[in-house]
């Protein structure tokens, strides 16, 4: 549990923001560019001078300006993947991941040296020079880096912003893996809703210093009112439990409730419940039960809410089974399908479009 | 006993060649420390471990003796200097120096014995105001001679005792200059008075004196009728002899 | 006597610091981009002078000037005098002197400098003047000015060089430094406190105004890591 | 026209590049982490001291190893974006973009200073240093000076890898603009396919120094064979005309062939010629022509080749109109639904999905 | 006798070598994450020692040690000997000469050095004496190494403070300068060539080897830009 409640001073504003967040979830922050994101991680890891408040996690307080607590940086037992990779030059990557390694927060192998390497395709880097290392390099020693120090709270700052799609999907897994195994806290900065909706549990939306926003993604993403949602931007969270598989075909079959979905092969046991990520982009809607779709999936839902958005499309909110799913669709589908509040209709979404996380 | 002895740098190389000797003689060692004078009293003032000094002038040990810092009698003057012209190149007289525009070398007399000597010299044959714009002055003797030996000054007031053979120079007469008297004194604090003094009584006897004599200094001691060695007085300032100014002044 | 003193050894100090700052800059500069094998024997040279003590280095020096050997002899039948004893002898002395001290802090500073600036404004058409003026002289700033200070400050503090090449001639060669050694020697101590204070109360005044103009750039971003 | 011939050793392979890009087009250049994309561009700039061959740009030749030729990085006129800001830091802000402005290739106003500043959104930040700007506001800075250097080449690296989704939107088509207006040939690596379907207009994929495809984007992203497709990469890039507005539904009309396409509103007259980006994930398959289904888009199409994907997906490339529509189903669709090659079906996505560029 | 004095200037260049890196890096490093005002008043007071001609400092140091003064008698009664014509008194002496020469290109270092690395070192753990140890002092160790040069090479060619305060003394204080400076005033020319070319020489190839072991730092990523 880390408890936050800060004001520092910036050249246009004062960040000022005031939030718990729990530990056994993986919290993001969002913000546009110069919103204070870096500053607030910043402040957490203790590497603000000008910062002010309280803070404490785990019941431990690390800064209370009215006692002038302050616990060093050193000690609080941070991990911090800062914006750039800030390597050590005197050293090469070996030594930068030994720096690391030696002064590992406990010596349990949370993660093996060859494991974390390996995982992170820097084998072969080991004994180069830090000046000869492409940028995505630079960036995944630097994430190595901080995972061979076993931190107790993981901070993160765009971590993953100068790599390739191919090193992210292998990255991601790892990371989450370090807080729901490890029970490590993971915050994280990042501009790629994508990634977000992989990663995070939780999110905070920052604007000009104050947070905007705040809670879990499943529900900030379905918000009406969030910034976030453009209408490109809008996705639902669905959690489902795996009722079985059809080898044959590469799918997995879920249930939500006494629905069924199908999605692209997940290897789970039956009887986990898993979570997607379903874009309101992909969501159509029909007023008929059809067969002669190749969409898989069709739910039958009831309109909830219809929210014009601004370039005449409409986003839909739609219930089922407890849970709510998001669609954007044209005005003129709205129109032409005669869409109305409470109206129950189908919605339909490709199997291959739902992410399962 | 080992002797602790600070001496003025233009006296170091004769004092190198006596110590031999009293080292032979008397099987006590000599620890020598050259410098400038005004640097040696300095130390001396402020604790240097010195049994006794050699200085370049007759003022320092004065000072010293006033503060009560040496043995009670044992200011001596060791050697006299003798100021000579000295010009490597073309050889040249002082009445040359006077009309030509050639520098002119000298030691400091704000600071050097020898600088104080050429200066009166100068002033008492009248060319002071001729050479003083182009003068230049080292800080010591020493460094007055390597001017002039390095080339960069044709001439120079320096000290005889810097000519080895084969140099060509003109003795100055010093009867125009106050004699360069070097005094040495034992210090009070030294932990060995007793070869101390044996070390002044050595400097003083005659074979050390010729020794003296004959690295260009004059010999303060002359033997009496008698034989025996007396020191030599030669404060009184001797009379001007007008030869002898001519002949420094023209003889080339 | 005191006052030409003072104003012939802050010409030397200013002359000499501007002259050292003129031929460093480059020459710290190549060797700060040298790739060469011959690079280590190169910067030795030029620490070379500050083995030697002072007034030896003069003493050579007075041999170098002299007309009985060759350079001696091209200087006196190319000017008509020799550097001996003369301000320019002087400046020439002071500068060899204190090369080292001015031309190693600056390399240090430019081989510091990041190398991605200069390719950054070479993109935007910076040639290599441009480049040096704008980016690297600027970004090397306080390197520059600690260097003027050492120079000057050694500049002014020098004496054995001086005191070899100068042969204290008032107005031309008699700077500060040989007036207060000829006040030691001649324990006349009433006249060194006088010109030592003087000379520490200006140099302080003087250093901690250059230190404290580039403030700025010494301000913290706020980081509580050091 | 930029001919490039090119070899320049690096630690575990040699980069070695032939070709040529022409010169009224945007390029991407992509490729995993370390394949060599900014020694390439750092090559082309002349920073290389090691690169050998020839390079050669509209006829004048920068780079012959034969004849010892070697144009100075200064004069040739240039701008490149470094994967870091590189900000110059004895000056601020203001002094960055002057330092820029004052060295430009041409004086004319290709954009204006004030221009420039507004369209990057850093007008606020002009007197600032640059110790206390943020990622992004750093990266904008850069990104402001180069523009305002108008070079005769624009090289980026990474250019807005540390930006939120606001302000991509809003450099992108400043970027674009560049070179359909200017003329100014742009060559940029992105991780991000979104962005390289946005920008370019031609694509080269790097692997281990070696060019392993090149050409239009519209064609690399359709192959089969590409790295770039997995099943949730593959685009389809059509080509359509403006044919009216539907100012009640928001909607523009387009037409390809002679089908109808209908897209958000796109303020662009009738008769111009469009490029819309289509994922091939968005493309649905329907056996029948349906109209209960909010989905707006329609065209009659035939299957042309299946391939079937790793995951038990199947991607379908589908011709209409001379043109071709990829799309992605299950296995389990094509077998209910019975798809074959040259079946004629109709493919069917949404307005909204459709990504006009 | 020369073997002696070679003994006297090693010993006391390593000694005063050491003496002056020990205190000068946590000054220096001090004094580049000071915040207050006083500190160019502090940086100026370091730098002041070299506006003063050494023999001139010499003889204040003289005063210093002397018993005659309270700190020399203070020294004395705690000690039991004087300072002053000690091996002890050269090597206070010499580090004071020596200090700004150090501190300087130290300092300089310390400030350009990229604070982020130490953020990220204290983020994995490091505290402040182990990011000094195993960050600031490895990244700047080009600056050590210069800085340590110039100390070596200044006391060897020092000559006028040790002059003042050694008293000359063979065997104990005669240090090489000295001797040297004896054989150019006492006419050996032959000995004195001797004993400087011998000095350059040492000199040289010292200064040569320590340049050439940082080699690697220096050397280019191929940039052709500089
Ligand atoms: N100066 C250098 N000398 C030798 N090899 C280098 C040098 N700089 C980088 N390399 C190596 O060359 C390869 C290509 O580097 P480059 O920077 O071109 O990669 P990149 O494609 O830009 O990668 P990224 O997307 O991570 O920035 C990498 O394996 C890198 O380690
Ligand atoms: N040291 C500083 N002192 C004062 N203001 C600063 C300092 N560093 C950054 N700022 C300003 O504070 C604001 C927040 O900066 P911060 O680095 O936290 O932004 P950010 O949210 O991380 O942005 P980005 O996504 O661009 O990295 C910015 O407007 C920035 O200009
Ligand atoms: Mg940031
Ligand atoms: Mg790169």
């Amino acid at each position: 549990m880390l408890n936050i409640s800060l004001q520092l001073p910036r050249d246009r504003f004062l960040l000022d923001v005031d939030i718990s967040l729990d530990g056994d979830s993986i919290w993001a922050i969002m913000g546009r560019s110069g919103c204070g994101k870096t500053s607030l991680l910043r402040a957490i890891a203790g590497l603000e001078s000008g910062a002010k408040g309280k803070i404490s996690f785990h019941g431990q307080v690390w800064l209370d300006t009215d006692t002038q607590m302050c616990v060093a940086p050193e000690q609080r037992r941070i991990g911090y993947i800062f914006q750039e990779a800030r390597l050590f030059p005197n050293l090469d990557v070996m030594g930068n991941l030994q720096f690391a390694r030696q002064r590992a927060c406990r010596r349990d192998n949370t993660f093996s040296f060859s494991h974390v390497v390996e995982q992170l395709g820097i084998d072969h880097l080991l004994g180069r020079r830090i000046q000869a290392l492409s940028g995505g390099e630079k960036q995944r020693v630097a994430i190595a880096r901080t995972l061979l120090n076993t931190p107790d709270l993981l901070l993160m700052d765009e971590p993953l912003a100068s790599l390739d799609w191919t090193s992210k999907t292998t990255i991601l897994p790892i990371l989450r893996n370090l807080q729901k195994e490890f029970g490590i806290p993971v915050i994280f900065v990042s501009h790629a809703r994508e990634e977000v909706a992989r990663l995070a549990d939780n999110m905070l939306l920052i604007d000009h210093g104050r947070v905007k926003l705040q809670g879990e993604c499943r529900r900030l993403f379905i918000s009406m009112d969030s910034d976030l949602i453009s209408d490109d931007g809008a996705l639902s969270i669905l959690e489902a439990d795996v009722t079985d598989h059809d080898e044959d075909h590469g799918l997995t079959e879920l249930s939500l409730g006494r629905q069924k979905l199908l999605v692209n092969w997940v290897n789970a046991e039956v009887g986990t419940r898993l979570r997607i990520l379903l874009p309101a982009q992909e969501v159509s809607i029909a007023t008929e039960d059809l067969d002669c779709l190749s969409i898989q999936n069709r739910l039958a839902v009831t309109v909830e809410t219809m929210k014009e958005l601004g370039n005449r499309n409409v986003l839909l909110s739609l219930s089922t089974e407890g849970q709510t799913v998001q669609a954007v669709v044209t005005c003129r589908a709205v129109d032409m399908l005669g869409i109305s509040i409470g109206k129950p209709v189908f919605a339909y979404f490709k199997a291959s479009c739902l992410n399962v996380v | 006993d080992i002797l602790k002895v600070a001496v003025a740098a233009n006296f170091k190389p004769t004092l190198e060649d006596l110590a031999e000797k009293f080292e032979q003689e008397t099987g006590h060692r000599l620890l020598i420390s050259a410098a400038s004078t005004g640097i040696l009293f300095n130390q001396i003032v402020n604790g240097a471990p010195f049994d006794i000094f050699l200085s370049a002038d007759r003022q320092r040990p004065e000072m010293l003796k006033e503060k009560g810092m040496i043995l009670p009698g044992s200011q001596h003057t060791y050697a006299m200097g003798e100021l000579v012209l000295w010009s490597p190149g073309e050889s040249t007289t002082l009445v040359e120096l006077r009309d030509n525009k050639a520098r002119l070398a000298i030691a400091n007399p704000a600071i050097a014995p020898y600088g104080l000597a050429a200066q009166q010299l100068l002033e008492n044959l009248g060319i002071w105001s001729y050479v003083e714009s182009r003068l230049v002055k080292g800080a010591s003797i020493q460094q007055t001679w390597q001017f002039v030996a390095s080339g960069n000054v044709p001439v120079g007031l320096v000290a005889k005792a810097q000519m080895v053979d084969g140099d060509q120079y003109t003795v100055m007469p010093y009867e125009y200059y106050d004699p360069i008297q070097q005094d040495m004194v034992i210090l009070k604090r030294t932990p060995h008075p007793d070869a101390a003094k044996q070390f002044v009584e050595f400097i003083l006897s005659e074979s050390a004196q010729s020794l003296i004599e004959s690295h260009g200094y004059f010999s303060v001691v002359k033997k009496d009728k008698d034989g025996s060695l007396i020191e030599k007085a030669l404060i009184d300032k001797a009379p001007i002899d007008r030869a002898r100014i001519e002949s420094a002044l023209i003889k080339d | 006597m005191l006052i030409t003193a003072i104003w012939v050894t802050l010409k030397l100090a200013t002359i000499t610091t501007i002259i050292l700052l003129l031929l460093s800059i480059p020459l710290a500069w190549w060797l700060a981009n040298m790739q060469s094998r011959i690079r280590p024997i190169l910067e030795a040279i030029v620490g070379l002078p500050m083995v030697l003590p002072p007034t030896v280095l003069g003493f050579y020096l007075l041999l170098l000037f002299s007309p009985n050997y060759a350079a001696g002899q091209a200087w006196l039948s190319l000017t008509g005098s020799t550097l001996a004893f003369s301000f320019t002898g002087l400046v020439v002395a002071s500068v060899i002197y204190s090369m080292p001290f001015v031309v190693q802090p600056l390399q240090r500073a430019f081989e510091q400098l990041d190398k991605g600036l200069l390719e950054a404004a070479a993109m935007m058409g910076a040639g290599a003047m441009d480049r040096f003026f704008n980016i690297v002289l600027p970004c090397s700033r306080r390197a520059l000015v600690l260097a003027g200070c050492m120079g000057f400050a050694h500049t002014i503090g020098e004496f054995g060089v001086v005191l070899m090449i100068g042969g204290n001639i008032p107005g031309e060669t008699q700077v500060l430094s040989i007036a207060l050694f000829d006040a030691v020697e001649s324990q006349s101590f009433e006249m060194a406190h006088q010109i030592a204070g003087g000379l520490l109360l200006f140099a302080m005044v003087l250093l901690v105004f250059l230190y404290s103009l580039d403030r700025r750039s010494g301000k913290s971003s706020g980081s509580r890591v050091c």
